[in-house]
């Protein structure tokens, strides 16, 4: 990682994540908060590309940019009492907030600091190793996540089911 | 079965219910008293089988009374019972009837709203037309009209700076209810062609009410004919349905000839069925057209704009104006027709019935467009004739009922046509989708009756010698014709002089306004389009 | 007579796989019927007529004899009858009549708010002497809706006093129009006898695809 | 001044190089993203000439034909005009939500033009995971679309967002496995990769490779319309019911990010359709080697070449899209849904499957190979065929009566003689 340019776009990203992150956890408003979380993936994303790994900078974006970063908005958005744009999400707990974050902090910036700096990665293509890898060594784990996944979202639909069953009782204030 | 017998049917279930009969050879009145009006009416609706309601009309006849009419029809048994009845003026009230005919509901509120009568037991007798805190009853004969609503002038000669006019014109038309959310489509929203709101009551996309708040087009048409001569309304008449003036203006035409008893040469009555036969084909090809440009498809509605504009064309040289004919006149028509224009007709309609076919390829048997309007929006028979829906809603709800066919008027009888129902072309029978389909086999039928009346037109005279002034002597009547979008019926009460007592206007869209607030729940809001379209609802019919 | 519009695409929907296949085929089918129907008109010459500057013959030119445009006077005609003014259901014409010292009935007014006329005609219909008659004019835009009243008297006129069938004839439609309402473009040659606007070469450049 | 800054903020975020250096650095990105802003622009203005153009004859009129010779230069008057007009933002608005929309849905679009190769070597980069990377950033069009909803504060423009979304998020699953069938026929998720596995007869197209890719090539594409909000799926537009959907409340400058965006998107489509199924740039009887092994002006010629063999099929598929807005009516939410999840993913499934087992089966160049061949291209020239008589039947069925008219005194509108 050297040049202007990739340095200049490296700050931009980390600038862009980092306000991003600070965003999600300041922001006054649900929608806002989970926008926040879209731009900090975004700039995450854009991270993986300055490395050259490809792949994991595409799948960030399809994943976590496309499709999960849609799901927060799509479930704040449909969060009873999300009301109108004004509505308040005041932070709270700030001082608790602090402790956790210096519990996460510490560590991984101990590790960190114990990384080393400045190692070129490989600009090869990265998507067959990583195919082979996902179908050959790590199938079972692989397969294992999946179950796993696999079982949220089962979980998830039956929980949206059972609530959809008695529209009448659901408590909506959304357009108050 | 005349007066009489009615009348005697009702006195046998209700002793002493009947004060007098009128006869008529079209509705036979009877007059009952206002106390057992209610009882009257079930009898009229489960006994005599009268399941539709036609029309309410109050009529404020000072110093002494308002006369209330309610006119009923029994579409099976082709026969119609006029109920009349008498209140005080000052403390005008009456049973509602509204929890026999779903279309007395809308019908109550207006007379409430324009006349002043109090129905009682009504559910929700609220304005309809004006709007929530305005004052006074207009069709009341005594009625002052105020200077300024809301500081906006009621006249037009006095104009204001835009700065003066007060902006709160309307509050909140409806409180967000029950959580859910509401949205207001309307009053200006593409798919309400014209000025309608409806306030939807939504759970996402799906809608648990559609409320039509009309009255944005109200232009008091009616009480303009009380100040008008007879002559002189015929204009007005235009305005009623833009898209299907020669029909109304026929039904304006024939309701003053049944006042005076004027008979129309033959070739009158010819020129009459061509002029609104091709209108009913230009009002049908909008109807159709819109719908498929609601459902998304533009190409379909500039296609059929394109014929439309031939049509114009041709009533252009038939009438001189391409919109507001003021065709007819009472007696006749305005002009003769020339063999050119008759046969500028034919060859259009040569063009015209393969264009037909080529629409019903583009858009008619789409699948999208089928599916977006098959089982949608289901209007059973029984309900379609409750809420006295008319024309092609009522057809594709499965009735076989037309005017034309019915009661026979004009020269309708010699010609020979076919009356297309709903039969669920691609569903349920009474869909959206019936609905379209009728419209479109009836643009089919109304060409081979043009054909027909071009072929058969006779010479002589196209209009009646009728008095520069009329006169007419004080009597009713009920002139009603098959228009585009159902009965358009002109009911005229005069009282001798030159100008009318009391005129009020049938419209085919004013009943189908409540019939889509019942069709609504669970609708998604696209269908309410599709619903609304179907309908083919346009505003100054419903407002008038 | 539902036969004659036949549905381009058979309905009937079986459920399971079967109905799963035919109802892509019937979509795609009538998606391809609906496409073949567009695609036709590609090569057809479109309709549009150009108003009002690709025009080849004026609009009022060509509309029929029956056209109701603005109302226009031939105070040549006029006896002051008043029926017009009485029979208008809007009373946008009002004309004044005074009789001067030598007895003779003169008009000093005769005006019609062209912005308040619904164009019913049925004021020239009453009109026993064909004075009051519609034009074929129709392009009275105006910046101020006080120039949309039209006054035909400039000075007064005495009224007409003539049989039917003895007046002098009208003259062409429109002309007197053009004296009173300023602005409506050039006289037009004899009355038009038919439309005939965009009969050449209609699209002026256009017609190819 | 500008300098100063320049080297105070080098300094601080320590970059390499020679003092200054990060001036010109940010010229070149600046510079960049002005010619991909400049390119886009003569991608998507003219598409609006030609969609309206395409629209007035589908509708019997003849569409903009003033500005410029038969109206060309009608993209850059409303532009202009847009550009002119007032930026109004509702008061009620949440405003830096509703600021960034357009940006957002705007650099979303534009970065799918970082990997369209548009000729032999005219690409930007040529990722390795190109294709994966197209389908990816897309994603970002949902997130500003969902922006501009909330953001307007107006419930047509968040029933707008949030049918977007939906629909996008959905519509993602049969485009990917559509588009996996390309994966595994070629093997390779580069753009310049797949292209380079086909050639330019429409034989070596993957779209007659085989029924089952021929079939994929419309999933795909249906997929892609959806994707892109066109008819029939243009549900958060739904002009007649939401009104306009997503941007109801925006105006001007920002409302053309918006339309920029949409028209733009049309040539992704139509390039991702044309790079997956139609062969690419290949031009017809060149072997890629040989341009590749080309200098100087008979490089930059064969460049050309395969630049106008590409914008070709593209535009034809451009054309395609016109006409099935101008044709088909709008889809239901529901039906949307339906339509993507009962039919689309399961034929998108069913395909790339049934590709994988012919690719693992069927070798290149095999009898067998060429019979599937010889069977998707008479499926193909068989569709073609029959839309091209039911185009006659209809052009005939009203031709005939005007023939009749033939000799006579036409009247007014005239009966146009086709």
């Amino acid at each position: 990682m050297t040049g202007t340019v990739p340095t200049l776009a490296f700050w931009g990203l980390a600038l862009l994540t980092i306000a991003g992150a600070a965003g999600v956890a300041l922001s006054g408003h649900m929608v806002r908060s989970a926008f926040s979380l879209f731009a900090a993936l975004f700039g995450m994303a854009g991270i993986y590309a300055l490395l050259q790994a490809d792949l994991m900078a595409v799948v960030q974006l399809l994943v976590y940019v496309g499709g999960i970063s849609v799901l927060v908005l799509f479930a704040v958005m449909l969060t009873s009492g999300i009301g109108r744009v004004g509505t308040d999400n005041p932070s709270h707990r700030p001082i608790g907030g602090l402790l956790v974050l210096l519990a996460v902090l510490i560590p991984a910036l101990g590790l960190a600091f114990r990384m080393p700096l400045g190692i070129e990665s490989p600009a090869d293509p990265t998507v067959a190793p990583i195919g082979d890898a996902l179908l050959g060594r790590f199938v079972l784990p692989f397969e294992v996540v999946s179950v796993l996944l696999l079982a949220a979202l089962v979980g998830a639909v039956n929980l949206a089911r059972g609530w959809r069953r008695d529209p009448e009782e659901r408590p909506s204030e959304e357009g108050r | 079965m005349t007066g009489a017998d009615l009348a005697a049917r009702i006195t046998a279930a209700i002793p002493d219910a009947v004060v007098a009969v009128e006869e008529s050879p079209t509705d036979p009145v009877v007059q009952v008293r206002p106390e057992v009006l209610h009882a009257v009416a079930a009898f009229a609706r489960q006994d005599l089988g009268m399941e539709t309601l036609r029309l309410i009309t109050a009529i404020d006849r000072p110093p002494e009374t308002i006369d209330v009419v309610w006119h009923c029809l029994s579409m099976p048994q082709h026969r119609t019972l006029t109920l009349k009845t008498r209140l005080p003026r000052e403390n005008p009230v009456v049973a509602t009837v509204s929890d026999l005919w779903d279309a007395a509901n809308w019908f109550e509120r207006e007379q409430f709203d324009l006349v002043g009568v109090h129905f009682v037991g009504h559910p929700n007798l609220k304005r309809l037309l004006m709007p929530e805190d305005w004052v006074g009853h207009p069709l009341r004969k005594d009625y002052q009209r105020p200077e300024e609503y809301h500081g906006i002038p009621t006249a037009r000669d006095r104009v204001v700076p835009v700065r003066e006019v007060a902006p709160p014109m309307h509050g909140p038309k409806a409180a967000e209810q029950d959580g859910w959310m509401l949205l207001n489509m309307g009053p200006h929203h593409p798919a309400t062609h014209g000025v309608l709101n409806f306030l939807l009551q939504t759970d996402g996309e799906i809608v648990r009410k559609a409320t039509p708040d009309v009255g944005y087009l109200h232009r008091g048409i009616e009480k303009i004919a009380e100040m008008n001569t007879y002559a002189g309304t015929m204009p007005y008449t235009d305005r009623v349905d833009y898209l299907g003036g020669m029909a109304t203006n026929q039904a304006w035409a024939m309701a003053c000839e049944r006042l005076l008893g004027v008979e129309v040469p033959r070739r009158g009555e010819f020129l009459r069925v061509i002029a609104v036969e091709l209108n009913r084909i230009a009002s049908h090809l909008i109807g159709t057209g819109s719908l498929a440009m609601d459902l998304g498809a533009f190409t379909p509605f500039v296609h059929w704009l394109r014929e439309r504009e031939y049509i114009n064309d041709l009533m252009e040289r038939i009438c001189g104006a391409r919109l507001t004919y003021t065709y007819m006149r009472i007696g006749g028509v305005a002009r003769d027709i020339d063999r050119e224009t008759l046969d500028r007709t034919l060859q259009w309609l040569d063009h015209f019935e393969p264009m037909l076919g080529e629409f019903d390829r583009l858009i008619g048997s789409n699948e999208i467009f089928v599916n977006r309007l098959a089982n949608i929006a289901v209007m059973p028979a029984e309900a379609a004739m409750s809420f006295s829906l008319v024309g092609p809603n009522l057809r594709g709800s499965g009735v076989r009922w037309d005017l034309r066919r019915d009661e026979p008027y004009s020269v309708y009888p010699e010609l020979e046509f076919d009356v297309p129902v709903g039969r669920g072309f691609r569903g349920t029978v009474g869909d959206a989708y019936d609905r379209f389909m009728v419209r479109m086999l009836e643009m089919q039928e109304s060409a081979r009756i043009l054909r027909q009346a071009i072929a058969r037109i006779p010479d002589g005279e196209f209009r009646a010698k009728v008095p520069r002034v009329l006169k007419p002597p004080a009597r009713e009547a009920y002139g009603r014709v098959e228009a585009p979008r159902g009965e358009a019926g002109f009911y005229v009460v005069s009282n001798g002089t030159e100008r009318p007592e009391r005129v009020r206007i049938r419209t085919g869209c004013f009943t189908a306004m409540p019939a889509i607030e019942s069709l609504s729940p669970g609708l998604m809001v696209a269908d309410i389009i599709a619903l609304i379209g179907s309908l083919d609802v346009i505003a100054p019919e419903v407002d008038r | 007579m539902v036969s004659a519009l036949p549905p381009a695409v058979t309905p009937g929907n079986p459920g399971g796989v079967r109905g799963w296949v035919g109802h892509i085929v019937r979509t795609a089918s009538s998606i391809l019927e609906g496409l073949a129907v567009t695609l036709s008109w590609a090569f057809r010459r479109p309709y549009t007529i150009q108003y009002p500057d690709k025009v080849e013959v004026p609009v009022p030119e060509t509309l029929p004899e029956a056209y109701r445009g603005i109302l226009e006077v031939d105070l040549r005609l006029c006896t002051g009858c008043l029926q017009c003014e009485k029979t208008c259901p809007i009373q946008c014409i009002s004309i004044s009549i005074e009789k001067g010292e030598d007895a003779v009935r003169r008009l000093t007014r005769f005006d019609i708010d062209i912005s308040r006329c619904m164009y019913c005609g049925l004021c020239s219909e009453s009109c026993a002497f064909d004075a009051l008659a519609h034009s074929n004019q129709f392009e009275a835009a105006r910046q101020d809706i006080s120039e949309l009243t039209l006054h035909f008297v400039r000075e007064p006129v005495p009224v007409a006093r003539h049989k039917a069938g003895e007046a002098p004839p009208r003259r062409p439609r429109g002309e007197i129009l053009r004296e009173v309402l300023p602005g409506l473009g050039p006289v037009m040659s004899p009355p038009a006898r038919d439309r005939r606007a965009g009969q050449g070469d209609p699209s002026s450049g256009e017609g190819k695809p | 001044m500008l300098r100063l800054i320049a080297q105070r903020l080098q300094s601080w975020l320590n970059l390499p190089g020679e003092t200054g250096a990060v001036l010109p650095a940010l010229a070149v990105m600046l510079g960049a993203a002005l010619l991909a802003f400049v390119f886009i622009a003569f991608f998507a203005g003219p598409v609006t000439w030609w969609e309206r153009r395409v629209a007035g004859r589908v509708m019997s009129r003849i569409g903009p034909n003033r500005v410029g010779p038969q109206g060309v230069l009608q993209w850059l008057a409303d532009g202009l005009k847009s550009f002119l007009k007032e930026d109004i933002v509702p008061a009620a608005a949440d405003r830096p939500l509703f600021l960034f929309a357009p940006y957002l849905f705007f650099g979303g679009y534009m970065a799918t033009f970082v990997v369209l190769p548009f000729g032999a070597h005219l690409v930007a980069t040529d990722l390795s995971v190109g294709l994966l990377y197209l389908i990816a950033i897309s994603g970002l069009v949902v997130v500003g679309i969902l922006m501009a909803g909330w953001g307007s504060n107006n419930k047509w423009a968040l029933f707008g967002g949030i049918r977007s979304a939906a629909q996008l998020v959905s519509y993602e699953i049969p485009s990917a496995f559509s588009l996996l069938a390309v994966v595994l026929a070629t093997g390779t998720l580069s753009m310049q990769g797949i292209v380079r596995a086909q050639g330019g007869w429409p034989w070596e197209w993957l779209l007659f490779r085989n029924p089952l890719l021929f079939g994929m090539f419309f999933v795909s594409f249906a997929a892609s319309l959806a994707e892109n909000n066109r008819t029939p799926f243009d549900l958060p537009e739904g002009e007649s019911e939401l009104v306009a959907g997503y941007h109801v409340e925006y105006s001007g400058m920002r409302f053309l990010w918006f339309m920029f965006a949409e028209w733009g998107n049309l040539w992704v489509i139509a390039s991702l359709a044309t790079v997956g199924f139609l062969g690419g740039w290949q031009i017809p009887g060149v072997r890629p080697e040989v341009i590749d092994q080309s200098t100087g002006w008979a490089f930059a010629g064969w460049q050309a070449l395969s630049f106008l063999v590409f914008a070709g099929k593209a535009s034809m598929l451009v054309l395609f899209a016109i006409q099935i807005r101008w044709t088909l009516p709008r889809l239901r939410v529901d039906q949307m849904m339906i339509v993507c999840w009962k039919y689309l993913v399961p034929l998108a499934l069913l395909g790339s499957a049934g590709v994988l087992v012919l690719v693992a089966l069927v070798p290149e160049g095999s009898p067998v190979d060429w019979f599937l061949r010889a069977v998707s291209l008479g499926l193909g020239l068989w569709l073609i065929i029959a839309y091209v008589r039911k185009a006659r039947a209809a052009y005939l069925a009203d031709r005939e009566p005007y023939r009749r008219l033939e000799g006579k005194d036409p009247w007014y509108p005239p009966y146009r003689l086709p």
